[in-house]
Parts: C-alpha cells; sequence; structure tokens
C-alpha cells in the first residue's frame, strides 16, 4: 500500500516537472513530445489509482491521437514559438487566483481514498452491488458506460462525429489564401 | 513511401496485428478494460501506421475516405437507433432490457450493439480527421 | 409515443444530422434541415402542451431511474425554453438556403447542415437534461459544432474568432466541470434534483460556495457576461449570416437557462442570494454590461458588429433580472429571453438579406438600400424598434417588467437607468436607418433590389411575432411567470 | 501529516491545473495554448480519479474474493471527458492550420497585429 502511495508521488512529480518543462520550451516539436510524455505520465497515474479504463484511453488519446494530430499539425506550420511582447501579469492574477480558490474549497473535500466519502456512499454502491443481476458484466465500468448513463456515451459519440465534420468542414475546402480585406479593398 | 525494407515489412506484420488487438480490446469490454471507444482508436492507429510507411495514397486506396465518412455516421446512428429500436419495442430510449425477454440477454444485445456503434463512429472519424491532415500537405 | 417526447427532441435532430452529413446535394441536405426542424418545433410545441396541462414531466433515459440513471426533467422554465430553441431553429433553416449557398463553398453545404443540426440538438439536449454531466456533454455537441460554424465564415478573421471562442468555450466548459466535480465530490450525485437534496447538508463548507464560483464563471464565458464577453463580437460579427441569426437567438440563451437552473434550482435560491449575495454581484455586473456594450455599440461601423454588442448589452438585462431574485424580476428575465431571441433573430436575419445582396453589412455601404429593399429594411426598423422597447412591441413587455421589478424592489435610480438605456438604443438602430434612408445609394450598385421571398418570409416571420407577442402577451407572459415561480420554489 | 497523507493528490492536481490554465491564458502560440488546454484538462481528470479512488481496493472490474472497489462512475465521466478534449482538440488544431493559411502566423500577438491594421488602416474596408 505504501509502495502505490510513493509511486502515485513520484508520478504526481514527474507531472509537475514535465508541465513546468512545457511552460519553459519553445520548440514546438519538443512541446508535442512532453505533451505526449504529459499524457503517458498520466496514464500510469490513472493505472496506479485503480482506473485501468481510463488509463488505456488516456494512452490511447493523448499519446497516440493526439501526438500524431499535432505532429501532423506541425509539418503544416512553424515550429518555434517566438517570446511574446505581451504582458504576463494578468494572466498570473487571474491563475493565481483560481489556484487560491480551488486550494481554499478543495480542503473540505473529504479526505483521498476513504471508504466513507460521499462518492462511495452515495450512487455507487448500486452499480457495484446491483449491476452483477441487473446488467451482469464484470466490468462495472462497462456497465455504467454503456447502460446506466449510456446515453451520456451517445453523447459523447456525437461529440467525435461533431469534431469529425469539423475537421473536415475545415480542411477539405480549396486551399486559397483567404481575401482579407488589403488585398480586395478596391 | 519509406524505402526502408524492414520498416515496411515491419509495418505489414504489425497492422494485421494491431487489428487484431483492436478487436481483442473491443470484445474483451465486457471482462476487463477496453471498449468500443480504445478499439477504435487503435485501429485508426494501425491506418495512421500504414499511411506513414506506405504513404496516403496507398492507404486511402485500401481504406477510401468515403468509408471512413461513411464509417463515422454510421457508428453514431447505429448507438441512437438501438435507442429508437427500443422505444418501438415499448421500452423507454437505450432501455436495453426491452430487448430481449431475459434481461441479461437483453443487456448484453444492448451493449454489444452501442460498443459497436462507438468503434465505428471513432474509428472513422480518427480516420477521416487524420486524411485531413495529411492531405492538406499535398495541396500545396 | 407521447411520453417519449423529450428524448425526441433531442434524437431526432441528432440522428438527422448524422444522415445529413452523407447526403451529397446542398438543396437536398437543406430540405431535410427544415423538415427536421420543424418537426422539432412540433415536439415542442406538444412538451409545453403537456407541461401547461400537467406538470413536470420526467422521462428516465435507459430506463434506470435517477440518480443512477440520466434523467430528463421538463419543467416550465425549460419547456419555454426548449420552445424558444427549436422555435427559432424553424425559422433560421428556411433562411439558410440562399443565405448560405452564397457565403460558403457548395461541396461544404451537407456537412454544415449536419454542424447545424447538431448544435441545435446539442442546445436542446442542455436544455432538457436533469443531470448535471449530461449537460456538459451536450454543451460540448453545441459547442463545437458552434466553433465550427463560425470558423466557416468568409473573412479570415472567422477562423481568429472561432479559435478565440473555442479557448474561451473550453475554459468554460473546464471550469463547469471542476464545478460538477466539486459538488460531486461532497454529495455523490450529479442529478440536479438529488443535488439540490443534498447541498443543504453540506452547504456550510467552503468547497460548495468554490464550486458554485466556477460554475458561475464557466457558465459566464459561455454567455459572454461581461467582462467575460470578448470572444463574441468577432465570432457573431464573422460568421455566415444564418449561423449568426442562429447562435446568437440561441446559444446565448440557453446558456442564461443554464445559469437559472444551477442558481435556482441546484443551489436553490436562498443559498445563492443570501448566502452568496449574489444580487450584489449581478446587478452591477449587468448594469455595467448595459451601459459599456451600448456605448460601444454606438461606435461600431459593421452592423453585426454593432447588433452583436447589443446582444451583450442585452444580456445584461437578462441578468438584471435575475439579479432581482423575486418573481417579477425573473418573469421580465424569462420573458426577454424568449423576446431577445425573437427580436435579434429577426435582425440578424434582415442584415442577412441585406448582405445576399449587396455583399457588404457595413453602415456606410448600406447608403439607400431603404428604398433599393424596403421590405427587408422594414423589418429591421420593425426589429429595431423592438430593441428599442417600444410600445406594442415585444421589446416593450420585457422592459416593462423589468422597470416593475426594479420598483418593486424600491430601486427607482435601476429603474431610471433601464430607461435611459433605451435611449442608448435609439442612436444605434438610428444610425443604420439614416444610412438606409437619407443616403442616397453609392454609384455602381443601382441593380440593387429588394432581397427573394426565402429570406423576406423567415424574417418577416420574425417580425410579426415581434408584434403579435408585443400586443398580447398572455401567453408568454402567461408561461414566464410560472416559469418563475416554479425557480422560486412560491407556488402558482 | 494526516493532512498531507489525505491532501497531496488534490493539491498536486492544483498545482497542474494552475499550469496548465496559465499555458492557455498566457496568450502566446496557438499550438501551444492547445497543447496548455489539454495539460489544464487532464488536470481536472486526475482530479475526479482521485476522488474514485478507495485505499486498499482495487479496479471496478469483478475478482474473486475482492469486496473493495473503486467506484465506476468518476472514471465513466472521465472517459467521457478524455473524449471531449481529443475532440476539442482536434477541430482546434483545424482552425489553428487554417490560420497559419491565412494569415501567416501563429503568433496570438502577431494575428493581433494584422487585424488591427486591417481594421484601423483601410477605411472603407469590404466585408468579404
Amino acid at each position: 500500500m505504501i509502495l502505490t502511495e510513493f509511486v502515485d508521488i513520484a508520478l504526481l512529480a514527474l507531472l509537475a516537472i514535465t508541465g513546468l518543462a512545457l511552460l519553459k520550451i519553445r520548440d514546438l516539436v519538443a512541446v508535442v513530445m512532453l505533451g505526449g510524455i504529459y499524457s503517458l505520465l498520466c496514464a500510469g497515474l490513472f493505472l496506479v489509482m485503480d482506473a485501468p479504463d481510463v488509463a488505456i484511453t488516456e494512452a490511447a488519446v493523448g499519446v497516440g491521437i493526439a501526438t500524431v494530430l499535432l505532429v501532423g499539425a506541425l509539418t503544416l506550420i512553424e515550429r518555434e514559438e517566438r517570446p511574446s511582447q505581451h504582458s504576463r501579469a494578468l494572466p498570473l492574477v487571474v491563475v493565481l487566483f483560481t489556484g487560491a480558490m480551488l486550494t481554499y474549497g478543495i480542503l473540505d473535500v473529504p479526505p483521498f481514498g476513504e471508504a466513507d466519502n460521499p462518492v462511495q456512499e452515495h450512487v455507487t454502491p448500486r452499480y457495484l452491488e446491483e449491476q452483477e443481476e441487473e446488467i451482469g458484466v464484470e466490468n462495472v465500468v462497462t456497465a455504467v458506460l454503456a447502460s446506466y448513463r449510456g446515453y451520456d456515451t451517445l453523447g459523447e459519440t456525437t461529440v467525435i462525429f461533431a469534431a469529425g465534420i469539423g475537421v473536415l468542414l475545415l480542411l477539405s475546402g480549396r486551399k486559397e489564401r483567404r481575401a482579407g480585406s488589403e488585398e480586395d479593398a478596391s | 513511401m519509406s524505402r526502408n525494407v524492414i520498416l515496411r515489412i515491419a509495418t505489414k506484420v504489425l497492422c494485421p496485428n494491431i487489428f487484431l488487438f483492436a478487436l481483442y480490446v473491443q470484445f474483451h469490454g465486457d471482462y476487463g478494460p477496453g471498449g468500443g471507444f480504445q478499439a477504435g482508436v487503435i485501429m485508426a492507429a494501425g491506418f495512421v501506421l500504414y499511411a506513414l510507411v506506405y504513404g496516403l495514397e496507398r492507404t486511402q486506396g485500401v481504406f477510401p475516405p468515403l468509408w471512413g465518412h461513411v464509417s463515422m455516421a454510421s457508428g453514431a446512428f447505429l448507438y441512437a437507433g438501438v435507442g429508437v429500436v427500443t422505444l418501438l419495442l415499448g421500452g423507454n430510449f437505450l432501455d436495453y432490457n426491452a430487448l430481449a425477454v431475459d434481461h441479461h440477454d437483453g443487456q448484453h444485445w444492448g451493449i454489444f450493439t452501442v460498443e459497436l456503434g462507438v468503434l465505428l463512429t471513432v474509428f472513422g472519424a480518427m480516420i477521416s480527421i487524420f486524411y485531413a491532415f495529411a492531405g492538406r500537405r499535398g495541396l500545396d | 409515443m407521447t411520453e417519449h417526447l423529450p428524448v425526441l427532441q433531442v434524437a431526432i435532430p441528432m440522428m438527422a444530422a448524422l444522415v445529413s452529413a452523407l447526403i451529397p446535394r446542398g438543396r437536398v441536405a437543406w430540405g431535410w434541415a427544415v423538415a427536421t426542424c420543424w418537426i422539432g418545433l412540433g415536439i415542442s410545441m406538444l412538451i409545453l402542451g403537456q407541461v401547461l396541462a400537467g406538470g413536470t414531466i420526467s422521462y428516465e433515459l435507459g430506463g434506470w431511474a435517477a440518480p443512477w440513471g440520466i434523467e430528463y426533467r421538463i419543467d416550465h422554465v425549460n419547456a419555454f425554453v426548449l420552445l424558444i430553441v427549436s422555435g427559432i431553429g424553424a425559422v433560421v433553416a428556411p433562411f439558410a438556403r440562399l443565405s448560405l449557398e452564397r457565403e460558403i463553398e457548395p461541396s461544404h453545404l451537407p456537412r454544415f447542415y449536419a454542424a447545424f443540426l447538431l448544435c441545435l440538438s446539442g442546445l436542446l439536449g442542455i436544455t432538457v437534461t436533469g443531470d448535471v454531466f449530461n449537460l456538459f456533454v451536450f454543451l460540448e455537441v453545441s459547442s463545437l459544432t458552434s466553433y465550427t460554424m463560425v470558423a466557416m465564415g468568409q473573412d479570415r478573421r472567422a477562423l481568429t474568432a472561432a479559435y478565440r471562442y473555442l479557448i474561451m468555450g473550453s475554459i468554460g466548459a473546464t471550469f463547469i466541470v471542476i464545478g460538477v466535480g466539486l459538488l460531486y465530490a461532497m454529495t455523490g450525485t450529479l442529478n440536479m434534483a438529488d443535488l439540490a437534496e443534498r447541498i443543504p447538508e453540506v452547504a456550510s463548507t467552503r468547497t460548495v460556495p468554490v464550486a458554485f464560483g466556477f460554475l458561475t464563471v464557466g457558465i459566464s464565458l459561455k454567455l459572454a457576461l461581461f467582462p467575460l464577453h470578448l470572444w463574441l463580437p468577432n465570432a457573431y460579427t464573422y460568421s455566415p449570416s444564418a449561423a449568426t441569426a442562429f447562435l446568437a437567438a440561441t446559444a446565448t440563451k440557453v446558456a442564461v437557462y443554464v445559469l437559472l437552473r444551477f442558481f435556482f434550482t441546484v443551489f436553490g435560491a436562498s443559498f445563492s442570494f443570501d448566502v452568496m449575495q449574489l444580487d450584489y454581484v449581478l446587478l452591477p455586473l449587468g448594469l455595467v454590461a448595459i451601459f459599456s456594450m451600448s456605448m460601444v455599440a454606438i461606435f461600431q461601423e459593421n452592423v453585426k458588429r454593432m447588433l452583436a454588442y447589443s446582444s451583450l448589452a442585452q444580456i445584461g438585462y437578462m441578468v438584471l433580472g435575475i439579479s432581482f431574485a423575486s418573481v417579477t424580476g425573473l418573469t421580465a428575465g424569462i420573458l426577454h429571453l424568449f423576446n431577445h431571441a425573437v427580436i435579434k433573430c429577426a435582425l440578424f436575419l434582415a442584415v442577412g438579406s441585406v448582405f445576399y445582396r449587396i455583399g457588404s453589412v457595413r453602415i456606410s455601404a448600406m447608403a439607400g438600400v431603404g428604398r433599393q429593399m424596403p421590405w427587408t429594411m422594414g423589418a429591421f426598423v420593425l426589429g429595431g424598434f423592438s430593441l428599442i422597447g417600444v410600445p406594442l412591441t415585444v421589446g416593450f413587455i420585457s422592459k416593462w417588467y423589468l422597470i416593475l421589478a426594479a420598483i418593486e424592489r424600491g430601486w427607482w435610480p435601476v429603474a431610471g437607468l433601464i430607461l435611459i438605456t433605451s435611449l442608448m438604443a435609439v442612436v444605434y438602430i438610428w444610425r443604420v436607418v439614416e444610412s438606409a434612408y437619407f443616403q442616397p445609394a453609392p454609384g455602381g450598385r443601382e441593380s440593387a433590389r429588394e432581397a427573394p421571398l426565402a429570406l423576406l418570409l423567415p424574417t418577416w416571420a420574425l417580425i410579426i411575432a415581434n408584434l403579435y407577442f408585443g400586443i398580447d402577451a398572455s401567453l408568454t407572459t402567461g408561461v414566464a411567470i410560472e416559469a418563475a415561480r416554479a425557480l422560486l420554489g412560491v407556488g402558482s | 501529516m494526516e493532512f498531507v497523507f489525505g491532501y497531496y493528490n488534490y493539491l498536486a492536481v492544483v498545482f497542474l491545473m494552475m499550469l496548465g490554465f496559465y499555458i492557455v491564458v498566457s496568450r502566446g502560440n496557438l499550438v501551444k495554448t492547445l497543447v496548455g488546454l489539454s495539460v489544464f484538462q487532464t488536470s481536472v481528470f486526475i482530479f475526479y480519479i482521485s476522488l474514485a479512488r478507495i485505499r486498499g481496493g482495487t479496479a471496478p472490474i469483478y475478482v474473486e474474493g475482492e469486496t473493495l472497489y473503486s467506484s465506476p462512475l468518476p472514471q465513466v465521466l472521465i472517459l467521457t471527458a478524455i473524449v471531449v478534449s481529443i475532440s476539442t482538440t482536434a477541430l482546434g488544431l483545424a482552425i489553428v492550420v487554417r490560420i497559419r493559411e491565412a494569415y501567416g502566423t501563429i503568433e496570438e500577438d502577431e494575428i493581433d497585429g494584422i487585424e488591427y491594421a486591417e481594421e484601423v488602416g483601410v477605411p472603407d474596408i469590404r466585408w468579404s
């Protein structure tokens, strides 16, 4: 048990380091690779936290699809981020304030991993106890995903479809430099 | 297309196994981690690998873009269609119990079908999105 | 079959969108979309009838009882919003054919209609659901398609507008997910009714107010409440005319509805207003939004952008109505949801018709169109009257209730300010009228003539709705009062 | 000590969330913003998965002799959220590619400059 906690903390630390590196690095290829590493570490973390379904998905999506898409996009655009002239003061204030609020709020959330948390006591028990009778699959995640909350999954499928047609609409047309105003103000 | 023979042969060997693995993930979802979404992504990854090694044109010869579009729409349609069928059989929308006399059977059939729908949509959308990005370069 | 109407309302446009994406020809896809939208309007009318007759409807998706499954729950409030959204869809869809054929590539049309129908489905899905996570899922369905529709505008600035909209929208959605997660951590449930029951037990913790804050900020980003509105003006200015008219009339309205739902149903009025002192936040924000955005609207050269800023000011009116937290105030807010949808959609459609003929929506370019396109500009002027709040139009009804609500609370200065801001609307509408009617048409545009009937009919349908519901407001106010009572938990 | 034991996970999530959020709002490179957005969202996913966890339990897949399972519900929600997140990234990237083609840059500052010049520089701007 202590081992799990140790791995957990180590992964979180690695995530923080990766995140900080992401913030600093300007080479976009490196940014994409770090993003992939970040996802991979997350997948590991999900596995440690007993969520293998989520881990597989995060690995497939974050490490696989997202990286392929980002690299694909980078072949179409430049690969170096230029330093910004923009003032960073306001974003920093916004982020620090948000973080402070969240920290403040999170301290009253029931402690991590206890069996008597509301999350474990309400709604969840039925899934774990009645599922075998009501649905009858081994993997309770599948039961909740496809049946108890099957309608959410239909929505999720629709979101993917929406993204698909969105990308097709944007990228399948003629490749023309759109007429900006300077060009055709005759 | 890559000139590297080892890469090409490795791809030839890998691709069928990737598809096999995708199917395993798809149908193993009831017993272990996995399901339509993960399987769809893995299957699309197989084609992406093929395209990276053999080129976009050849991949589109094997799997034309239109199939991707059809797969993307028909998967979600299949999913929602299950809902409509359960309506017609007298249940609520997506109430799989209405699909069979024994509710375990109904749930199994329902889950199987919607997972298939998810697989089709995810696979189709991922392939279409990949083609769209990869094809954009060719238009230069 | 009638008991399944709630889910059919959402599932029909969703499935129709999937089909539409595969239709090879734009015209066919358009007919398909129009038919779908009209069926949707019929369903929403039936649902409103059911709610008026029998009270709240609950529908268990998958046959699983809430809170284990997802529940659709429809009372007066969302039945009314359903009618608004599907009604606007049913009017914009017929308009879309000519307008879109001019503004986007023919090969894109079927997929564009698919995006349109999905957006409709998403907005309707947000409105009917009684589950906070399901709300997020459908929010994303509508958002992703909105970004797409905005990006399809002709001007390249449509792309940057869509990108900013996407980033701000995703931040908003993530904030909502954080808020939902905090609530879930405290209560273990996602069902709105169940949350409403369980939140009071934990309301004194520090987590619930923070969840409240994250949800409020997240939703405010979506509804473009000042000062979180920066994504909106360009998104409305550069997207295709039909998309602007649809989004302006529905997307922000649904976000206002979500805000109402969280404030009054999930957290409860006493928590939102007595504990969180929300009125002291919303009232100034609403007033500043009305003032500053009306002021900015006055100085716009592009009519679409002007109307976009005007929309931001109108959102201020709705928020003002909510901030009163009284039956009259909420009635005003909910009425303005309907009224502003009808007003703004009519105005954007009229502007879309002008663009169809003269290819520009700049005030200077619209010189002389008053004579060349009398019916179109007539519609614009009447819509403008309604926006200002002239009696016998719907705009007057909502202003009337808003002022009543202000007086009821004894806030006389606010009532006065509402009157003054109406005068600002006079100024910006007048600028267009002056250019259209009192300036000669520039040379080389003699050929401009009245917009085709296919564009005029939808526009005028909305103008007639403006006048009809302005003269006989018994239906809309009746529903709005019931809705306000339902939200505040006051018996009727 | 007990406090650290019960909350380190949540606090780490807050830190990661702030990192991602900062990358998003500091308005630099459009691609990096999208990566930041997914870091921001992923940190929220970790929060949900932490909520589901039960100490000494296992994954919610039935195993002989095991009685303590972590909650499946947050895991299902996050599966959905991951899909939504990748969909947003894909669409965002498509828009970025088009922006690159139309403006020749993907730096927020430069785009702002171009648009500003466009709006102020030429008085009679045709809308399309």
